[in-house]
Protein backbone atom coordinates (compact mmCIF):
# COMPACT_ATOMS: atom_id res chain seq x y z
CA UNK A 1 0.00 0.00 0.00
CA UNK A 2 1.16 3.63 -0.88
CA UNK A 3 1.54 5.98 1.69
CA UNK A 4 -1.75 7.96 2.04
CA UNK A 5 -0.09 11.16 1.78
CA UNK A 6 1.08 10.81 -1.54
CA UNK A 7 -2.23 11.37 -2.93
CA UNK A 8 -4.18 13.25 -0.72
CA UNK A 9 -3.72 16.82 -1.76
CA UNK A 10 -6.92 16.41 -3.32
CA UNK A 11 -6.29 18.72 -6.40
CA UNK A 12 -7.01 18.42 -10.09
CA UNK A 13 -3.95 19.11 -12.78
CA UNK A 14 -5.33 19.75 -16.17
CA UNK A 15 -2.90 19.50 -19.19
CA UNK A 16 -4.54 20.36 -21.86
CA UNK A 17 -2.29 19.65 -25.16
CA UNK A 18 -5.27 21.21 -27.09
CA UNK A 19 -7.70 23.95 -26.07
CA UNK A 20 -9.90 21.90 -24.74
CA UNK A 21 -13.60 21.99 -26.03
CA UNK A 22 -16.65 22.83 -24.25
CA UNK A 23 -17.88 19.37 -23.47
CA UNK A 24 -21.16 19.23 -21.41
CA UNK A 25 -21.08 15.90 -20.34
CA UNK A 26 -22.50 14.04 -17.09
CA UNK A 27 -20.30 12.62 -14.51
CA UNK A 28 -20.19 9.03 -15.09
CA UNK A 29 -19.80 6.99 -11.92
CA UNK A 30 -16.17 5.59 -11.58
CA UNK A 31 -16.42 1.93 -10.34
CA UNK A 32 -16.03 1.36 -7.01
CA UNK A 33 -14.76 4.89 -6.40
CA UNK A 34 -16.35 6.42 -3.33
CA UNK A 35 -13.68 8.23 -2.03
CA UNK A 36 -13.45 10.80 -5.27
CA UNK A 37 -12.75 13.72 -2.49
CA UNK A 38 -9.93 12.51 -1.05
CA UNK A 39 -8.49 11.67 -4.06
CA UNK A 40 -6.17 12.90 -6.92
CA UNK A 41 -6.72 13.71 -10.39
CA UNK A 42 -5.01 14.40 -13.40
CA UNK A 43 -6.27 15.44 -17.13
CA UNK A 44 -4.88 15.23 -20.35
CA UNK A 45 -7.47 15.92 -23.40
CA UNK A 46 -5.61 15.07 -26.46
CA UNK A 47 -7.09 15.20 -30.32
CA UNK A 48 -7.93 11.62 -31.76
CA UNK A 49 -4.58 11.12 -34.08
CA UNK A 50 -1.99 8.64 -32.87
CA UNK A 51 0.87 11.49 -33.00
CA UNK A 52 -0.28 11.88 -29.39
CA UNK A 53 -0.12 8.24 -27.74
CA UNK A 54 3.72 9.26 -26.71
CA UNK A 55 1.87 11.83 -25.19
CA UNK A 56 -0.16 10.01 -23.57
CA UNK A 57 2.42 7.38 -22.29
CA UNK A 58 4.11 9.76 -20.64
CA UNK A 59 0.95 11.41 -19.44
CA UNK A 60 0.43 8.26 -17.48
CA UNK A 61 4.07 7.01 -16.80
CA UNK A 62 4.89 10.50 -14.68
CA UNK A 63 1.43 9.71 -12.84
CA UNK A 64 1.82 5.98 -11.97
CA UNK A 65 5.52 6.09 -11.02
CA UNK A 66 4.29 9.63 -8.91
CA UNK A 67 1.94 7.32 -7.58
CA UNK A 68 4.31 5.01 -6.45
CA UNK A 69 3.97 1.61 -8.95
CA UNK A 70 7.02 -0.41 -9.75
CA UNK A 71 8.21 -0.28 -13.07
CA UNK A 72 6.97 -3.23 -14.63
CA UNK A 73 3.84 -2.07 -13.55
CA UNK A 74 3.83 1.50 -14.78
CA UNK A 75 5.31 -0.14 -18.20
CA UNK A 76 1.83 -2.26 -18.28
CA UNK A 77 -0.24 0.93 -17.57
CA UNK A 78 1.46 2.95 -20.08
CA UNK A 79 1.06 0.02 -22.55
CA UNK A 80 -3.01 -0.88 -21.82
CA UNK A 81 -3.67 3.25 -22.59
CA UNK A 82 -1.74 3.86 -25.54
CA UNK A 83 -3.84 0.42 -26.87
CA UNK A 84 -6.95 2.06 -24.95
CA UNK A 85 -6.36 5.47 -27.18
CA UNK A 86 -5.26 3.58 -30.24
CA UNK A 87 -8.96 1.90 -30.75
CA UNK A 88 -10.31 4.71 -29.77
CA UNK A 89 -8.68 6.62 -32.58
CA UNK A 90 -8.94 3.55 -34.83
CA UNK A 91 -12.48 2.48 -33.98
CA UNK A 92 -14.75 4.70 -32.10
CA UNK A 93 -13.48 7.95 -34.47
CA UNK A 94 -12.39 5.77 -37.31
CA UNK A 95 -9.16 7.66 -38.06
CA UNK A 96 -10.53 11.28 -38.33
CA UNK A 97 -8.43 13.07 -36.65
CA UNK A 98 -10.62 16.09 -35.36
CA UNK A 99 -12.51 14.49 -32.35
CA UNK A 100 -10.93 14.50 -28.81
CA UNK A 101 -10.27 12.50 -26.15
CA UNK A 102 -10.01 12.82 -22.57
CA UNK A 103 -7.81 10.99 -20.24
CA UNK A 104 -8.02 11.08 -16.22
CA UNK A 105 -5.74 9.37 -13.74
CA UNK A 106 -8.05 8.91 -10.55
CA UNK A 107 -5.89 7.69 -7.69
CA UNK A 108 -7.74 6.03 -4.68
CA UNK A 109 -6.99 4.48 -1.59
CA UNK A 110 -6.13 1.41 -2.89
CA UNK A 111 -6.30 1.62 -6.74
CA UNK A 112 -5.13 4.00 -9.98
CA UNK A 113 -8.00 4.23 -12.97
CA UNK A 114 -7.31 5.60 -15.93
CA UNK A 115 -10.12 6.66 -17.69
CA UNK A 116 -10.86 7.94 -21.36
CA UNK A 117 -13.69 9.04 -22.72
CA UNK A 118 -14.89 9.82 -25.98
CA UNK A 119 -17.80 10.20 -28.56
CA UNK A 120 -17.32 7.84 -31.07
CA UNK A 121 -18.86 4.98 -31.58
CA UNK A 122 -19.56 2.47 -28.96
CA UNK A 123 -17.67 -0.68 -27.89
CA UNK A 124 -19.47 -3.30 -26.12
CA UNK A 125 -16.34 -6.05 -24.63
CA UNK A 126 -19.32 -9.02 -25.24
CA UNK A 127 -19.11 -9.14 -29.17
CA UNK A 128 -15.33 -9.19 -28.64
CA UNK A 129 -14.36 -12.42 -29.49
CA UNK A 130 -10.15 -13.59 -28.54
CA UNK A 131 -8.02 -13.30 -31.49
CA UNK A 132 -6.68 -16.67 -32.99
CA UNK A 133 -2.96 -16.06 -33.66
CA UNK A 134 -2.73 -18.40 -36.62
CA UNK A 135 -5.72 -17.30 -38.52
CA UNK A 136 -3.82 -13.71 -38.07
CA UNK A 137 -0.55 -14.96 -39.75
CA UNK A 138 -2.73 -17.09 -42.41
CA UNK A 139 -4.46 -13.98 -43.22
CA UNK A 140 -1.73 -11.99 -43.29
CA UNK A 141 -3.11 -9.34 -40.80
CA UNK A 142 -2.03 -6.84 -38.41
CA UNK A 143 -4.44 -6.41 -35.81
CA UNK A 144 -6.78 -8.14 -33.44
CA UNK A 145 -4.46 -7.68 -30.57
CA UNK A 146 -4.95 -4.55 -28.10
CA UNK A 147 -8.42 -5.38 -26.48
CA UNK A 148 -6.83 -8.70 -24.94
CA UNK A 149 -3.51 -7.04 -24.05
CA UNK A 150 -5.25 -4.83 -21.83
CA UNK A 151 -7.36 -7.48 -20.38
CA UNK A 152 -3.94 -9.36 -19.48
CA UNK A 153 -1.97 -6.29 -17.66
CA UNK A 154 -4.67 -4.51 -16.05
CA UNK A 155 -6.70 -5.95 -13.04
CA UNK A 156 -10.02 -4.27 -14.78
CA UNK A 157 -11.30 -2.95 -17.62
CA UNK A 158 -14.68 -1.35 -17.75
CA UNK A 159 -16.31 -0.13 -20.84
CA UNK A 160 -19.82 1.98 -20.75
CA UNK A 161 -22.05 4.12 -22.55
CA UNK A 162 -24.17 7.10 -21.44
CA UNK A 163 -25.70 9.75 -23.43
CA UNK A 164 -23.34 9.62 -26.11
CA UNK A 165 -20.14 9.45 -24.52
CA UNK A 166 -18.17 6.28 -24.03
CA UNK A 167 -16.17 5.46 -20.83
CA UNK A 168 -13.26 2.88 -20.71
CA UNK A 169 -11.72 2.42 -17.33
CA UNK A 170 -8.54 0.71 -16.72
CA UNK A 171 -8.16 -0.50 -13.22
CA UNK A 172 -4.49 -1.48 -11.37
CA UNK A 173 -4.80 -2.41 -7.67
CA UNK A 174 -1.69 -1.24 -5.20
CA UNK A 175 0.05 -4.19 -4.59
CA UNK A 176 -1.36 -5.01 -0.97
CA UNK B 1 9.90 14.27 -36.41
CA UNK B 2 9.45 10.68 -35.34
CA UNK B 3 10.48 9.37 -31.98
CA UNK B 4 11.08 5.84 -34.14
CA UNK B 5 13.49 5.16 -36.62
CA UNK B 6 14.25 2.05 -38.85
CA UNK B 7 18.43 1.84 -39.87
CA UNK B 8 19.41 -0.74 -42.31
CA UNK B 9 22.84 -2.80 -42.31
CA UNK B 10 23.57 -6.01 -44.45
CA UNK B 11 25.91 -9.04 -43.18
CA UNK B 12 25.98 -11.16 -46.42
CA UNK B 13 22.54 -12.11 -47.50
CA UNK B 14 21.00 -11.01 -44.27
CA UNK B 15 19.30 -7.77 -43.97
CA UNK B 16 19.22 -6.36 -40.25
CA UNK B 17 16.90 -3.87 -39.38
CA UNK B 18 17.97 -1.85 -36.23
CA UNK B 19 14.95 -0.50 -34.48
CA UNK B 20 15.54 2.47 -32.17
CA UNK B 21 12.49 4.20 -30.54
CA UNK B 22 9.18 3.90 -29.94
CA UNK B 23 6.68 1.58 -32.04
CA UNK B 24 3.20 1.98 -31.81
CA UNK B 25 0.07 3.08 -33.93
CA UNK B 26 1.87 5.81 -35.04
CA UNK B 27 5.36 4.85 -36.12
CA UNK B 28 4.41 0.91 -37.12
CA UNK B 29 3.94 2.23 -40.95
CA UNK B 30 7.59 2.93 -40.48
CA UNK B 31 8.55 -0.64 -39.60
CA UNK B 32 6.05 -1.73 -42.34
CA UNK B 33 7.99 0.47 -44.89
CA UNK B 34 10.93 -1.01 -44.13
CA UNK B 35 10.19 -4.92 -44.02
CA UNK B 36 8.21 -4.01 -47.43
CA UNK B 37 11.20 -2.41 -48.57
CA UNK B 38 13.87 -5.67 -47.83
CA UNK B 39 11.05 -7.74 -49.75
CA UNK B 40 10.76 -5.49 -52.28
CA UNK B 41 14.55 -5.73 -52.82
CA UNK B 42 14.09 -9.89 -52.75
CA UNK B 43 16.08 -9.89 -48.88
CA UNK B 44 14.12 -12.44 -47.38
CA UNK B 45 16.25 -12.97 -44.07
CA UNK B 46 15.86 -10.47 -42.14
CA UNK B 47 17.04 -9.84 -38.52
CA UNK B 48 15.27 -6.86 -36.27
CA UNK B 49 18.19 -5.75 -33.54
CA UNK B 50 15.97 -4.94 -31.31
CA UNK B 51 18.32 -3.53 -29.04
CA UNK B 52 17.20 0.15 -28.89
CA UNK B 53 14.00 -0.25 -29.16
CA UNK B 54 11.98 1.22 -26.03
CA UNK B 55 8.61 0.31 -25.96
CA UNK B 56 6.21 -1.50 -28.35
CA UNK B 57 2.30 -1.88 -28.33
CA UNK B 58 0.01 -4.13 -30.08
CA UNK B 59 0.37 -2.44 -33.37
CA UNK B 60 3.85 -2.78 -33.74
CA UNK B 61 3.81 -6.30 -33.11
CA UNK B 62 1.21 -6.44 -35.67
CA UNK B 63 3.25 -5.85 -38.12
CA UNK B 64 5.49 -9.03 -37.60
CA UNK B 65 2.40 -11.13 -37.75
CA UNK B 66 1.48 -9.45 -41.32
CA UNK B 67 4.76 -10.30 -42.81
CA UNK B 68 5.56 -13.23 -41.16
CA UNK B 69 3.86 -15.97 -43.76
CA UNK B 70 4.93 -14.24 -46.76
CA UNK B 71 8.28 -13.95 -45.49
CA UNK B 72 8.44 -17.57 -44.57
CA UNK B 73 6.84 -18.78 -47.95
CA UNK B 74 9.89 -17.50 -49.79
CA UNK B 75 12.37 -19.67 -47.67
CA UNK B 76 13.08 -16.30 -45.38
CA UNK B 77 12.17 -15.82 -41.46
CA UNK B 78 12.27 -12.42 -39.29
CA UNK B 79 14.35 -13.24 -36.37
CA UNK B 80 14.69 -11.06 -33.51
CA UNK B 81 17.21 -9.93 -31.01
CA UNK B 82 18.68 -8.29 -28.44
CA UNK B 83 15.50 -7.11 -26.93
CA UNK B 84 15.25 -5.21 -23.60
CA UNK B 85 13.59 -7.30 -21.22
CA UNK B 86 10.97 -4.98 -21.07
CA UNK B 87 10.03 -5.00 -24.56
CA UNK B 88 10.51 -8.77 -24.40
CA UNK B 89 8.28 -8.88 -21.83
CA UNK B 90 4.99 -7.51 -24.17
CA UNK B 91 6.46 -9.96 -27.05
CA UNK B 92 5.72 -12.80 -24.69
CA UNK B 93 2.66 -11.88 -23.26
CA UNK B 94 1.41 -12.31 -26.75
CA UNK B 95 3.36 -15.59 -26.95
CA UNK B 96 5.79 -14.70 -29.87
CA UNK B 97 8.88 -16.86 -28.32
CA UNK B 98 6.71 -19.49 -29.40
CA UNK B 99 5.98 -18.18 -33.13
CA UNK B 100 9.06 -16.05 -34.07
CA UNK B 101 13.04 -16.98 -33.16
CA UNK B 102 13.66 -14.76 -30.28
CA UNK B 103 17.39 -14.58 -29.69
CA UNK B 104 19.56 -12.65 -27.63
CA UNK B 105 22.30 -12.12 -30.04
CA UNK B 106 22.73 -11.02 -33.80
CA UNK B 107 25.24 -13.93 -33.86
CA UNK B 108 23.10 -16.60 -33.42
CA UNK B 109 20.62 -15.29 -35.71
CA UNK B 110 23.08 -15.34 -38.50
CA UNK B 111 24.18 -18.81 -37.53
CA UNK B 112 20.35 -20.11 -37.13
CA UNK B 113 19.94 -18.76 -40.75
CA UNK B 114 23.31 -20.62 -42.10
CA UNK B 115 22.16 -23.80 -40.50
CA UNK B 116 18.46 -23.25 -41.82
CA UNK C 1 -7.09 -49.87 -17.15
CA UNK C 2 -6.69 -46.60 -17.83
CA UNK C 3 -6.50 -43.15 -16.01
CA UNK C 4 -8.60 -41.73 -18.48
CA UNK C 5 -11.49 -41.57 -20.68
CA UNK C 6 -13.56 -39.50 -23.47
CA UNK C 7 -17.49 -39.26 -23.33
CA UNK C 8 -19.34 -38.97 -26.51
CA UNK C 9 -22.69 -36.51 -26.27
CA UNK C 10 -24.31 -34.56 -29.12
CA UNK C 11 -25.86 -31.10 -29.27
CA UNK C 12 -27.70 -30.76 -32.64
CA UNK C 13 -24.60 -30.80 -34.92
CA UNK C 14 -22.42 -30.06 -31.87
CA UNK C 15 -20.14 -33.07 -30.77
CA UNK C 16 -19.18 -32.81 -27.31
CA UNK C 17 -16.79 -35.07 -25.69
CA UNK C 18 -16.26 -35.13 -21.97
CA UNK C 19 -12.53 -36.06 -21.15
CA UNK C 20 -11.99 -37.35 -17.65
CA UNK C 21 -8.85 -38.08 -15.62
CA UNK C 22 -5.28 -37.24 -16.71
CA UNK C 23 -4.32 -36.81 -20.56
CA UNK C 24 -0.23 -37.46 -20.77
CA UNK C 25 1.84 -39.44 -23.32
CA UNK C 26 -0.26 -42.14 -21.81
CA UNK C 27 -3.47 -41.60 -22.75
CA UNK C 28 -3.25 -39.02 -25.62
CA UNK C 29 -3.91 -41.91 -28.27
CA UNK C 30 -7.16 -41.99 -26.51
CA UNK C 31 -7.94 -38.61 -27.25
CA UNK C 32 -7.00 -39.20 -30.40
CA UNK C 33 -8.77 -42.07 -31.38
CA UNK C 34 -12.05 -39.70 -30.19
CA UNK C 35 -11.43 -36.60 -32.01
CA UNK C 36 -10.53 -39.06 -35.37
CA UNK C 37 -14.27 -40.54 -34.94
CA UNK C 38 -15.35 -37.33 -35.33
CA UNK C 39 -13.38 -36.40 -38.33
CA UNK C 40 -14.60 -39.90 -39.70
CA UNK C 41 -18.09 -39.33 -39.24
CA UNK C 42 -18.19 -35.67 -40.44
CA UNK C 43 -18.42 -34.04 -36.99
CA UNK C 44 -16.21 -31.07 -37.35
CA UNK C 45 -18.04 -29.00 -34.88
CA UNK C 46 -16.47 -29.93 -31.30
CA UNK C 47 -16.65 -29.51 -28.08
CA UNK C 48 -13.86 -30.45 -25.61
CA UNK C 49 -15.64 -30.49 -22.36
CA UNK C 50 -12.86 -30.56 -19.58
CA UNK C 51 -14.89 -30.35 -16.32
CA UNK C 52 -13.58 -33.88 -15.05
CA UNK C 53 -9.88 -32.94 -16.66
CA UNK C 54 -7.41 -33.53 -13.72
CA UNK C 55 -3.86 -32.99 -15.33
CA UNK C 56 -2.79 -32.30 -19.15
CA UNK C 57 1.27 -32.76 -20.12
CA UNK C 58 2.32 -31.27 -23.35
CA UNK C 59 1.39 -34.69 -25.28
CA UNK C 60 -2.42 -33.95 -24.87
CA UNK C 61 -1.86 -30.31 -25.72
CA UNK C 62 -0.16 -32.04 -28.98
CA UNK C 63 -3.30 -33.48 -30.20
CA UNK C 64 -4.98 -30.55 -30.57
CA UNK C 65 -2.14 -28.45 -32.26
CA UNK C 66 -2.46 -31.95 -34.95
CA UNK C 67 -5.93 -32.13 -35.84
CA UNK C 68 -6.83 -28.13 -35.14
CA UNK C 69 -5.76 -27.00 -39.09
CA UNK C 70 -7.78 -29.88 -40.51
CA UNK C 71 -10.86 -29.52 -38.64
CA UNK C 72 -10.99 -25.56 -39.40
CA UNK C 73 -10.56 -26.77 -43.24
CA UNK C 74 -13.64 -28.57 -42.90
CA UNK C 75 -15.48 -25.68 -41.50
CA UNK C 76 -15.72 -26.58 -37.97
CA UNK C 77 -13.62 -26.11 -34.80
CA UNK C 78 -12.11 -27.37 -31.50
CA UNK C 79 -14.09 -25.18 -28.79
CA UNK C 80 -12.65 -26.02 -25.07
CA UNK C 81 -14.72 -25.39 -22.40
CA UNK C 82 -15.00 -25.61 -18.43
CA UNK C 83 -11.35 -26.06 -17.81
CA UNK C 84 -10.03 -26.57 -14.25
CA UNK C 85 -7.74 -23.53 -13.33
CA UNK C 86 -5.01 -25.62 -13.08
CA UNK C 87 -5.58 -27.30 -16.01
CA UNK C 88 -6.18 -23.99 -17.97
CA UNK C 89 -2.79 -22.54 -16.91
CA UNK C 90 -1.38 -25.10 -19.13
CA UNK C 91 -3.24 -24.37 -21.96
CA UNK C 92 -1.96 -20.87 -21.08
CA UNK C 93 1.24 -21.35 -21.11
CA UNK C 94 1.70 -22.13 -24.15
CA UNK C 95 -0.32 -19.62 -25.65
CA UNK C 96 -3.56 -21.19 -26.57
CA UNK C 97 -5.62 -18.99 -25.36
CA UNK C 98 -4.45 -16.85 -28.69
CA UNK C 99 -4.82 -19.90 -31.03
CA UNK C 100 -8.31 -22.06 -29.45
CA UNK C 101 -11.49 -20.52 -28.57
CA UNK C 102 -11.31 -21.41 -25.29
CA UNK C 103 -14.78 -20.49 -22.74
CA UNK C 104 -16.37 -21.11 -19.56
CA UNK C 105 -19.51 -23.19 -20.39
CA UNK C 106 -20.37 -25.08 -23.01
CA UNK C 107 -23.31 -23.10 -23.78
CA UNK C 108 -20.93 -20.71 -24.58
CA UNK C 109 -19.36 -22.90 -27.63
CA UNK C 110 -22.63 -23.50 -28.74
CA UNK C 111 -23.30 -19.97 -29.28
CA UNK C 112 -19.88 -19.09 -30.94
CA UNK C 113 -20.74 -22.52 -33.03
CA UNK C 114 -24.54 -21.11 -34.17
CA UNK C 115 -23.35 -17.49 -34.81
CA UNK C 116 -20.66 -18.67 -36.44
CA UNK D 1 11.34 -20.91 3.92
CA UNK D 2 10.57 -24.16 4.56
CA UNK D 3 11.41 -25.43 7.83
CA UNK D 4 14.41 -26.71 8.31
CA UNK D 5 13.16 -29.71 10.54
CA UNK D 6 11.00 -30.98 7.45
CA UNK D 7 14.17 -32.43 5.35
CA UNK D 8 16.10 -32.99 8.30
CA UNK D 9 15.89 -36.09 9.27
CA UNK D 10 18.45 -37.69 6.09
CA UNK D 11 16.85 -41.11 5.70
CA UNK D 12 16.81 -42.41 1.94
CA UNK D 13 13.41 -43.85 0.93
CA UNK D 14 13.78 -45.67 -1.93
CA UNK D 15 10.59 -47.08 -3.54
CA UNK D 16 10.87 -49.47 -6.56
CA UNK D 17 7.96 -50.58 -8.79
CA UNK D 18 10.25 -52.85 -10.11
CA UNK D 19 13.32 -54.90 -9.07
CA UNK D 20 16.26 -52.07 -9.46
CA UNK D 21 18.88 -53.43 -11.96
CA UNK D 22 21.93 -53.87 -10.17
CA UNK D 23 23.44 -50.49 -11.85
CA UNK D 24 27.31 -49.50 -11.18
CA UNK D 25 27.23 -45.84 -11.57
CA UNK D 26 29.44 -43.04 -10.57
CA UNK D 27 27.42 -40.39 -9.15
CA UNK D 28 27.43 -37.62 -10.64
CA UNK D 29 27.86 -34.32 -9.37
CA UNK D 30 24.14 -32.38 -8.41
CA UNK D 31 24.96 -28.78 -8.87
CA UNK D 32 25.23 -26.85 -5.83
CA UNK D 33 24.33 -29.59 -3.84
CA UNK D 34 26.65 -29.51 -1.14
CA UNK D 35 24.94 -30.75 1.75
CA UNK D 36 23.73 -33.88 1.17
CA UNK D 37 24.47 -35.31 4.15
CA UNK D 38 21.77 -32.95 6.00
CA UNK D 39 19.52 -33.84 2.40
CA UNK D 40 16.78 -35.93 2.16
CA UNK D 41 16.63 -38.11 -0.92
CA UNK D 42 13.88 -40.29 -1.91
CA UNK D 43 13.94 -42.47 -4.89
CA UNK D 44 11.69 -44.17 -7.72
CA UNK D 45 12.61 -46.31 -10.38
CA UNK D 46 10.39 -47.41 -13.20
CA UNK D 47 10.60 -49.06 -16.32
CA UNK D 48 10.85 -46.57 -19.59
CA UNK D 49 7.25 -46.92 -20.95
CA UNK D 50 4.50 -44.30 -20.72
CA UNK D 51 2.31 -46.67 -18.47
CA UNK D 52 3.85 -45.49 -15.41
CA UNK D 53 3.58 -41.73 -16.16
CA UNK D 54 1.13 -41.74 -13.43
CA UNK D 55 3.52 -43.31 -10.80
CA UNK D 56 5.88 -40.91 -11.45
CA UNK D 57 3.49 -37.96 -11.11
CA UNK D 58 2.19 -39.68 -7.65
CA UNK D 59 5.87 -39.89 -6.40
CA UNK D 60 6.56 -36.00 -6.86
CA UNK D 61 3.55 -34.82 -5.87
CA UNK D 62 4.09 -36.44 -2.82
CA UNK D 63 7.34 -35.69 -1.84
CA UNK D 64 6.82 -32.15 -3.61
CA UNK D 65 4.34 -31.61 -0.75
CA UNK D 66 5.86 -33.22 2.10
CA UNK D 67 8.27 -30.68 1.73
CA UNK D 68 5.79 -28.00 1.84
CA UNK D 69 5.89 -26.36 -1.33
CA UNK D 70 2.20 -24.73 -2.48
CA UNK D 71 -0.17 -26.66 -4.78
CA UNK D 72 0.95 -24.47 -7.63
CA UNK D 73 4.12 -24.88 -7.60
CA UNK D 74 4.08 -28.97 -7.24
CA UNK D 75 1.69 -29.29 -10.06
CA UNK D 76 4.28 -27.42 -12.06
CA UNK D 77 6.85 -29.87 -10.71
CA UNK D 78 4.62 -32.86 -11.78
CA UNK D 79 4.17 -31.63 -15.27
CA UNK D 80 7.85 -30.82 -15.65
CA UNK D 81 8.74 -34.00 -14.76
CA UNK D 82 6.13 -36.04 -16.51
CA UNK D 83 7.63 -34.15 -19.34
CA UNK D 84 11.21 -35.35 -18.75
CA UNK D 85 10.19 -38.41 -18.29
CA UNK D 86 7.97 -38.73 -21.53
CA UNK D 87 11.33 -37.63 -23.40
CA UNK D 88 13.51 -40.08 -22.03
CA UNK D 89 10.98 -42.44 -22.72
CA UNK D 90 10.49 -41.52 -26.07
CA UNK D 91 13.76 -39.56 -27.45
CA UNK D 92 16.42 -41.49 -24.70
CA UNK D 93 14.76 -45.06 -25.22
CA UNK D 94 12.93 -44.47 -28.33
CA UNK D 95 10.27 -46.09 -27.23
CA UNK D 96 11.34 -49.93 -26.28
CA UNK D 97 10.18 -50.17 -23.13
CA UNK D 98 12.55 -53.03 -21.38
CA UNK D 99 14.90 -50.03 -20.46
CA UNK D 100 14.61 -48.26 -16.74
CA UNK D 101 14.58 -44.47 -15.23
CA UNK D 102 15.79 -43.69 -12.53
CA UNK D 103 14.38 -40.80 -10.70
CA UNK D 104 15.26 -38.91 -7.37
CA UNK D 105 13.54 -36.15 -5.40
CA UNK D 106 16.47 -34.69 -3.09
CA UNK D 107 15.94 -31.54 -0.83
CA UNK D 108 17.99 -29.39 0.45
CA UNK D 109 17.95 -26.48 2.35
CA UNK D 110 16.88 -23.99 -0.06
CA UNK D 111 15.47 -26.23 -2.97
CA UNK D 112 13.99 -29.05 -4.53
CA UNK D 113 15.96 -31.63 -7.21
CA UNK D 114 14.05 -33.83 -9.69
CA UNK D 115 17.06 -36.05 -11.12
CA UNK D 116 16.15 -38.14 -13.63
CA UNK D 117 18.90 -41.03 -15.44
CA UNK D 118 18.53 -42.88 -18.18
CA UNK D 119 21.58 -45.07 -19.93
CA UNK D 120 19.71 -44.06 -23.70
CA UNK D 121 20.49 -41.38 -26.22
CA UNK D 122 21.73 -38.28 -25.07
CA UNK D 123 20.21 -34.96 -25.54
CA UNK D 124 21.96 -31.87 -25.64
CA UNK D 125 20.21 -28.38 -25.11
CA UNK D 126 22.42 -26.65 -26.96
CA UNK D 127 21.12 -28.28 -30.36
CA UNK D 128 17.48 -27.21 -29.40
CA UNK D 129 15.33 -24.65 -31.18
CA UNK D 130 12.50 -23.86 -29.74
CA UNK D 131 8.81 -24.67 -31.40
CA UNK D 132 7.21 -22.53 -33.18
CA UNK D 133 2.88 -23.00 -32.99
CA UNK D 134 2.73 -21.99 -36.79
CA UNK D 135 4.64 -24.60 -37.96
CA UNK D 136 3.26 -27.32 -35.62
CA UNK D 137 -0.16 -26.41 -36.47
CA UNK D 138 0.42 -25.79 -40.42
CA UNK D 139 2.00 -29.20 -40.67
CA UNK D 140 -0.54 -30.93 -38.49
CA UNK D 141 2.09 -32.32 -35.64
CA UNK D 142 1.86 -32.91 -32.57
CA UNK D 143 5.14 -32.76 -30.35
CA UNK D 144 7.67 -30.52 -29.70
CA UNK D 145 6.40 -28.76 -26.76
CA UNK D 146 7.59 -30.84 -23.76
CA UNK D 147 11.66 -29.26 -23.47
CA UNK D 148 9.73 -25.69 -23.65
CA UNK D 149 7.23 -26.49 -20.44
CA UNK D 150 9.98 -27.93 -18.82
CA UNK D 151 12.00 -24.32 -19.04
CA UNK D 152 8.87 -22.12 -18.39
CA UNK D 153 7.95 -24.13 -14.97
CA UNK D 154 10.76 -24.87 -13.54
CA UNK D 155 13.81 -22.12 -12.15
CA UNK D 156 16.90 -24.05 -13.68
CA UNK D 157 16.49 -27.63 -15.98
CA UNK D 158 20.38 -29.23 -16.25
CA UNK D 159 21.38 -32.24 -18.39
CA UNK D 160 24.57 -33.61 -18.22
CA UNK D 161 26.17 -37.03 -19.45
CA UNK D 162 29.06 -38.92 -18.15
CA UNK D 163 29.87 -42.72 -18.81
CA UNK D 164 27.01 -43.51 -20.73
CA UNK D 165 24.62 -42.14 -17.89
CA UNK D 166 22.32 -38.94 -18.66
CA UNK D 167 21.20 -37.04 -16.10
CA UNK D 168 18.33 -34.73 -16.06
CA UNK D 169 18.02 -32.20 -13.02
CA UNK D 170 14.63 -30.36 -12.53
CA UNK D 171 15.40 -27.60 -9.88
CA UNK D 172 12.99 -25.43 -8.33
CA UNK D 173 13.92 -23.66 -5.01
CA UNK D 174 11.52 -22.72 -2.06
CA UNK D 175 10.40 -19.09 -2.39
CA UNK D 176 12.41 -16.94 0.02
N1 LIG E 1 -12.79 1.84 -28.27
C1 LIG E 1 -13.39 1.10 -29.22
N2 LIG E 1 -14.43 1.57 -29.91
C2 LIG E 1 -15.04 0.83 -30.85
N3 LIG E 1 -14.67 -0.42 -31.17
C3 LIG E 1 -13.62 -0.97 -30.54
C4 LIG E 1 -12.93 -0.25 -29.53
N4 LIG E 1 -11.96 -1.04 -29.06
C5 LIG E 1 -12.04 -2.20 -29.74
N5 LIG E 1 -13.03 -2.17 -30.63
C6 LIG E 1 -13.43 -3.30 -31.53
O1 LIG E 1 -12.81 -4.50 -31.05
C7 LIG E 1 -11.97 -5.08 -32.04
C8 LIG E 1 -10.71 -5.67 -31.40
O2 LIG E 1 -9.85 -4.64 -30.98
P1 LIG E 1 -8.30 -4.90 -30.79
O3 LIG E 1 -8.13 -6.16 -30.01
O4 LIG E 1 -7.67 -3.71 -30.20
O5 LIG E 1 -7.73 -5.17 -32.25
P2 LIG E 1 -7.69 -4.17 -33.50
O6 LIG E 1 -7.93 -2.81 -32.98
O7 LIG E 1 -6.31 -4.32 -34.05
O8 LIG E 1 -8.75 -4.69 -34.43
C9 LIG E 1 -11.71 -3.97 -33.03
O9 LIG E 1 -11.45 -4.47 -34.33
C10 LIG E 1 -12.97 -3.15 -32.96
O10 LIG E 1 -13.97 -3.70 -33.79
N1 LIG F 1 15.75 -36.88 -22.86
C1 LIG F 1 15.97 -36.72 -24.16
N2 LIG F 1 16.81 -37.54 -24.82
C2 LIG F 1 17.05 -37.38 -26.13
N3 LIG F 1 16.51 -36.40 -26.89
C3 LIG F 1 15.66 -35.55 -26.31
C4 LIG F 1 15.35 -35.66 -24.93
N4 LIG F 1 14.49 -34.67 -24.62
C5 LIG F 1 14.27 -33.97 -25.75
N5 LIG F 1 14.98 -34.50 -26.79
C6 LIG F 1 15.02 -33.95 -28.18
O1 LIG F 1 14.47 -32.63 -28.16
C7 LIG F 1 13.34 -32.52 -29.03
C8 LIG F 1 12.28 -31.60 -28.39
O2 LIG F 1 11.67 -32.25 -27.31
P1 LIG F 1 10.22 -31.80 -26.82
O3 LIG F 1 10.19 -30.33 -26.71
O4 LIG F 1 9.90 -32.54 -25.58
O5 LIG F 1 9.23 -32.22 -27.98
P2 LIG F 1 8.89 -33.68 -28.54
O6 LIG F 1 9.39 -34.66 -27.53
O7 LIG F 1 7.41 -33.69 -28.66
O8 LIG F 1 9.59 -33.76 -29.86
C9 LIG F 1 12.88 -33.95 -29.24
O9 LIG F 1 12.22 -34.09 -30.47
C10 LIG F 1 14.17 -34.73 -29.15
O10 LIG F 1 14.83 -34.72 -30.39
Amino acid sequence: MIPKKKHLPGLETIKTVVPQKHLERQELEIAGLTDTLASNIHKLTIPSSTRYLEDVREFVTTHATQAGFPDEVVEQLKIAVDEACTNIIKHAYKGKGENIIDLAVILSADKLIVRLRDEGVSFSPSDYKEPNLIEIAKKRRSGGLGVHIMNRLMDRVEYRTRDGVNECCLVKYFPS
Amino acid sequence: MSNFSVGFRTNENIQILDLKGELDAHTASDLEAAIHKCQASGNFQIVINGGELMYISSAGLGVFMAYIEEIRENGGDIKITNLQAKVFNVFDLLGFPLLFDILDTEEEAFTRFRDN
